[in-house]
């Protein structure tokens, strides 16, 4: 059962976000920000309930669309935005950028921009909690598009071999950059593809927050016990483009209603509405919390702002 | 993909006067040249067909695809899942049934992905069967660079192509070679890597409408010189070509040759050259270690070996992997300053 | 219906194939054919099975194991006994050996060593025979080995969404060098995992040279009539090892009983026994065709053996 | 795979006194020289873990990983399906995580499937990361050759790993050098590509038994000489070796040089000895354009220039895929002869 303060916790962390990708999107225009950006609006729910149920020594690997996997981990947020920026104390030192945040305390060993690229280095790493005896699992975050990459089905079945501590997440929001997903798979059902590896999966409202926390809470308990490996097909919507801060319904690909259909649905606005309904939240416990969190995002923006840049000796720093 | 639509630092590097050799009366850019040439080969030749990841969507491959979709139907020009390894097995296997593919990706790095099918298979299948069958394939690839790039998206890998036998590697500076090259390399018949540098795309030049080709293997002396020989290819041929006109001012004549393609290579053009300067600078968009650089070095070092009068200098990214912050990005490309002050080292 | 001739056609090309392979491993040991055999002794139900639906025009892409697709799909038997011998004639002037094994006249394009390797080749053939408007097929022929590498998934995706006139031919021999199926998959389903990407799938036994027509027909139909992709699963047993002409149930991966158990389902013996039973063939005509292609395959051989070798000039030709 | 139990042609070209350059009171093959080593990196390191296409079956990689499953257990030993694009994610995976995989490919040819993991992934981390993280990774890959292996069974790829900043590559002559190399590697901690050659499994050398590693990026004068230096890696250690005595009996007095690590390389111990011969060979088992004795080459002549009195020869495998045919395989590989002709033209 969640407790009020669970549910408290999965709010802010998905408004967290939420305020996050707001701030990238009021000051992107400045270029002060010099790497592309990825943004989660729309996707909140799925990190944030997933990550409910983690621990830091659980591991997750994310892409290119990694802000929300990484603050709903416990990633720092002073760190990622200092990245961003392209700063010395950006959590990859500034040699990152957006799409390869890490924070190996909170249990996030890196991103990778490589779409399909994380989801054998989460399995391995699924592997590596097996061998040590620990209860602990991996997460493999990925998108729709990923789901094309024949290396899911190598890492599903190696892991359903192996029984491996690992939880497939694919965000499913329809898009692969500006491509259908019904133009790129001949079928429309990406959480029955593990099946025949010994992978069952589950399809989630990827846009209710507490449905994912279920999910997944069943998956990564089984996971824990030694189980074996699942797969989630969370289906949601990026409101923003596929990278940057504009909304991309003029390109022809998508329409304005479609757009408009799924803001409905907003994962936070639903969530919220849930929480007051359950007396959870009221109109004065939810300001101060905004208000909080619209000053932790600030605080986070300066904090990067002032940074130093990356030392120029840095360049030829850390090969080995 | 267009990581943003401010990026504009690209137009400085690339406002050079660098042409093609022909007058045509008409300019159009380096992009509208890739697409003229896509668009005469389809009309052209039926077994032409061109896929990949976003070639039909709104930026259409930066621009370089745009429309063929709609004038040629999906089923010859057609978006793709993300399966870059089947998608290039597909191209091989198209192209052994007759068809003459043209698959795209929008980054070098994704090439990574196919290698496979591209040295195992595409590669050796013409030899290996003696002469039998050929493997009509192009693959375009665009090598990214700014804005954060970062490691995974600015690769520019031509070096792991250039040593494999059975392949092409075209590396285009210009619009004219952009559609000249990419018309020889259906012609041609034989798998072809056509490198592409995104910054380039924004490059004017003279572009003659009617279907041409530029022939393989024949580099271009782009600028006369007598003092020394500087070789490069795509963006570093404009990055060259400032460095020729600083140097000028110096009173210092260089050479400078665009190979164009770099498999096969003109080594005639170089080591003419090298013959009158007897010094050479060669530069590229790899690693330092092990590229295309050292190995042109090394074949002057042995063919050319009384010309040069002086070591050979490379101009190259440095060995790390691609950093994002701005400020080591930038220091991290080969720039018009590095080939000038290698050319300087040699002439001092 | 099968009629007589269709029956005595692929009892030929099944005994055809077995006997080149017993005439491969009588001579292996003079070392004069110095190429690596995969001997398909046991198997050669499938290739006779499914070429026996297919014209010259089909296409087929095959493997290692090729001999048997080979020559059941018209490839010139001289030839490829000249290419086991690297002489000048062999079917790839001698530069291939018996794992690179071309008839261009036949449909046989080219087969690869690498596993896996030919599935998206045969896809995209399969798109070329589709976009040029005809009634052809392509047919993949792999491994069980050859399901566990991602791209078959990325290939039966693709033809799946384009509903490419391609059958996926899986022999399942349990075996991928000396590794058993079951250390690999998580499941034993092959024949299910094209199901999510539309390319539905049957189970056949590959020792009964009628039920793999069957099957094929049925999918090689489909795929003639427009109707898209499908994926045979045939199970069958490699009597030889691996590679080379001897048995290996001394290595202790598989055991002797097991082998034995599978040469009583010999597959030529299964159909000699049918086709006496049906009066298709008669010890007499029997004999008569054994004699004749026995002769067939002496013949073979000689003229490999009396061909030129490669001359040396050749080494520098046809790079381009 | 073991093409046949016939093949033995190699037994003559590895027939040298080539050994490591410690006395051990203890002669095993460079196989059982792996096999120890990873044998006591299992028993002295819990994270260390050994898989791969049969490790575990009869055969055990040519008998490299022969009863390691049986003593250190089937989760700690493990033989896989053939999906080496994911196992290598997955060996990327496990370092992370804090274990020290050692994956093995029978063929480094299969490696072209994994290049997205080794190259996109394993070798950028660390860096872009900035040092926060390792990639303790080693992949241990065989070169095959004779008896017809053919075009995809017998590639030479070292060239392609040798560009790519953040790997090390190494590429043991000697069964001292396989043993202490990979234990090397393990100490390391980064993502090292151990390149084997399926030739020298069965040559014999001196071998401590107690653990030991062989530091990288160093390499052994194998033999003294002052006329001409040759440069060798791997099996062409061997051939140069032959060489060399051939060479010694026309009065040639060859010094060679095993590099045992082409990345980090020993650019000192090739620089010294030119400096003192004037001439060099350089001879590999890659194809002859962009491999790594053309980088070679190229490094000599830049930081060696007034050293070397001849243009530097290279010796390698020619531009073409790996033929079948006996009588051109044999012509294919270079030998003895052809590292001895080399050093001939250099000193007549
Ligand atoms: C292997 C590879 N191919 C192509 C790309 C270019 N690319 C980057 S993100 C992306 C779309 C990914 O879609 P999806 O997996 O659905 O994730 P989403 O962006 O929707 O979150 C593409 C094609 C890449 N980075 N890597
Ligand atoms: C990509 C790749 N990995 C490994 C190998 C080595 N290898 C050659 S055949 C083989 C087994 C293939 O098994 P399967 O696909 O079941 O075919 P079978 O030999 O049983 O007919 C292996 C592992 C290879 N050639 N290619
Ligand atoms: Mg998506
Ligand atoms: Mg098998």
């Amino acid at each position: 059962m969640l407790t009020k303060e669970n549910k408290l916790n999965m709010f802010s962390t998905a408004y967290r976000i939420r305020r996050l990708e707001e701030k990238i999107c009021e000051v992107y225009g400045k270029q002060e920000i010099k790497t592309p950006v990825h943004l989660y609006i729309g996707e909140e729910a799925i990190a944030t309930g997933v990550s409910q149920n983690l621990v830091k020594e659980d591991l997750i690997f994310s892409t290119h669309r990694s802000h929300g996997h990484y603050l709903a981990k416990g990633g720092n947020l002073k760190n990622m935005v200092a990245e961003f920026y392209g700063k010395e104390n950006g959590c990859a030192g500034g040699k990152g950028g957006s799409m390869h945040l890490i924070d190996v305390e909170a249990g996030i060993p890196g991103s990778t921009a490589i779409v399909g690229g994380g989801i054998p280095i989460a399995t391995g790493a699924a592997l590596a909690l097996q061998l040590k005896g620990t209860d602990k699992v991996a997460v493999a975050y990925f998108g729709d598009g990923a789901a094309d990459e024949g290396v899911l089905q190598e890492s599903m079945n190696f892991a359903g071999l192996k029984n491996l501590p690992i939880i497939f997440v694919c965000e499913n929001n329809f898009y692969a950059t500006n491509s259908f997903q019904m133009k790129r798979h001949a079928d429309d059902n990406i959480y029955k593809r593990g099946e025949c590896y010994k992978v069952p999966g589950e399809l989630v409202d990827g846009n209710d927050v507490e449905a994912v926390y279920h999910t997944a809470k069943k998956a990564i308990e089984r996971a824990r016990r030694g189980e074996g490996p699942s797969l989630i097909e969370a289906k949601t919507y990026r409101w923003k483009g596929h990278v940057g801060p504009d909304e991309d319904t003029n390109l022809g690909h998508r329409t304005n209603e479609e757009l408009e259909g799924w803001k409905q649905r907003c994962p936070i606005k639903l969530y919220r509405e849930k929480l007051f309904k359950e007396g959870v939240l009221d109109e004065g416990s939810y300001q101060n919390l905004k208000r909080e969190i619209d000053n932790e995002v600030e605080e986070a923006f300066e904090f990067a702002y002032k940074s130093n840049d990356v030392p120029m000796e840095n360049m030829y720093k850390h090969l080995f | 993909m267009p990581w943003t639509k401010i990026l504009a630092e690209n137009n400085k590097l690339i406002d050079t006067d660098i042409d093609g050799d022909k007058k045509a009366g008409r300019e159009i850019t380096y992009r509208e040249a890739l697409l003229e040439a896509q668009d005469q080969l389809l009309a052209n030749d039926s077994k032409v067909f061109v896929y990949g990841e976003g070639v039909d969507d709104a930026g259409s491959i930066f621009g370089s695809t745009k429309g063929l979709h709609e004038k040629y139907g999906i089923k010859r020009v057609f978006d793709t899942p993300l399966s870059e390894s089947a998608l290039t097995g597909v191209a091989v296997g198209a192209a052994l049934a007759g068809m003459r593919p043209i698959l795209v990706h929008m980054r070098m790095d994704f090439l990574l992905l196919t290698l496979d099918q591209i040295i195992n298979h595409a590669a050796i299948w013409h030899y290996s069967f003696s002469g039998q069958i050929k493997v009509p394939v192009i693959i375009r690839c665009i090598v990214g660079r700014g804005w954060g790039s970062g490691p995974q998206h600015s690769q520019s890998l031509e070096a792991l192509l250039y040593h494999v036998p059975g392949l092409r590697v075209y590396m285009p500076a210009t619009p004219y070679d952009a559609k000249g090259l990419m018309m020889e390399a259906v012609k041609d018949g034989h798998p072809t890597i056509f490198i592409e540098h995104r910054w380039l795309y924004d490059k004017k030049g003279q572009v003659p409408e009617a279907p041409y080709s530029v022939e393989k293997g024949k580099g271009r002396v782009v600028v006369e010189g007598s003092d020394v020989t500087i070789v490069a290819t795509s963006l570093m041929v404009h990055e060259s070509a400032t460095a020729v006109k600083k140097l000028a001012e110096e009173g210092i004549k260089a050479e400078l040759i665009d190979l164009r393609t770099i498999k096969p290579l003109d080594e005639d053009i170089i080591l003419k050259s090298v013959a009158k300067t007897g010094k050479l600078v060669v530069t590229d968009y790899g690693w330092h270690t092990g590229g295309v650089a050292s190995s042109i070095s090394c074949m002057v070092s042995e063919k050319g070996f009384s010309s040069l009068r002086k070591p050979v200098k490379r101009v190259t990214c440095p060995d790390i992997p691609t950093p994002t912050a701005h400020n080591l990005e930038a220091a991290y490309y080969p720039s018009a300053d590095d080939v000038a002050n290698a050319v300087r080292e040699l002439c001092s």
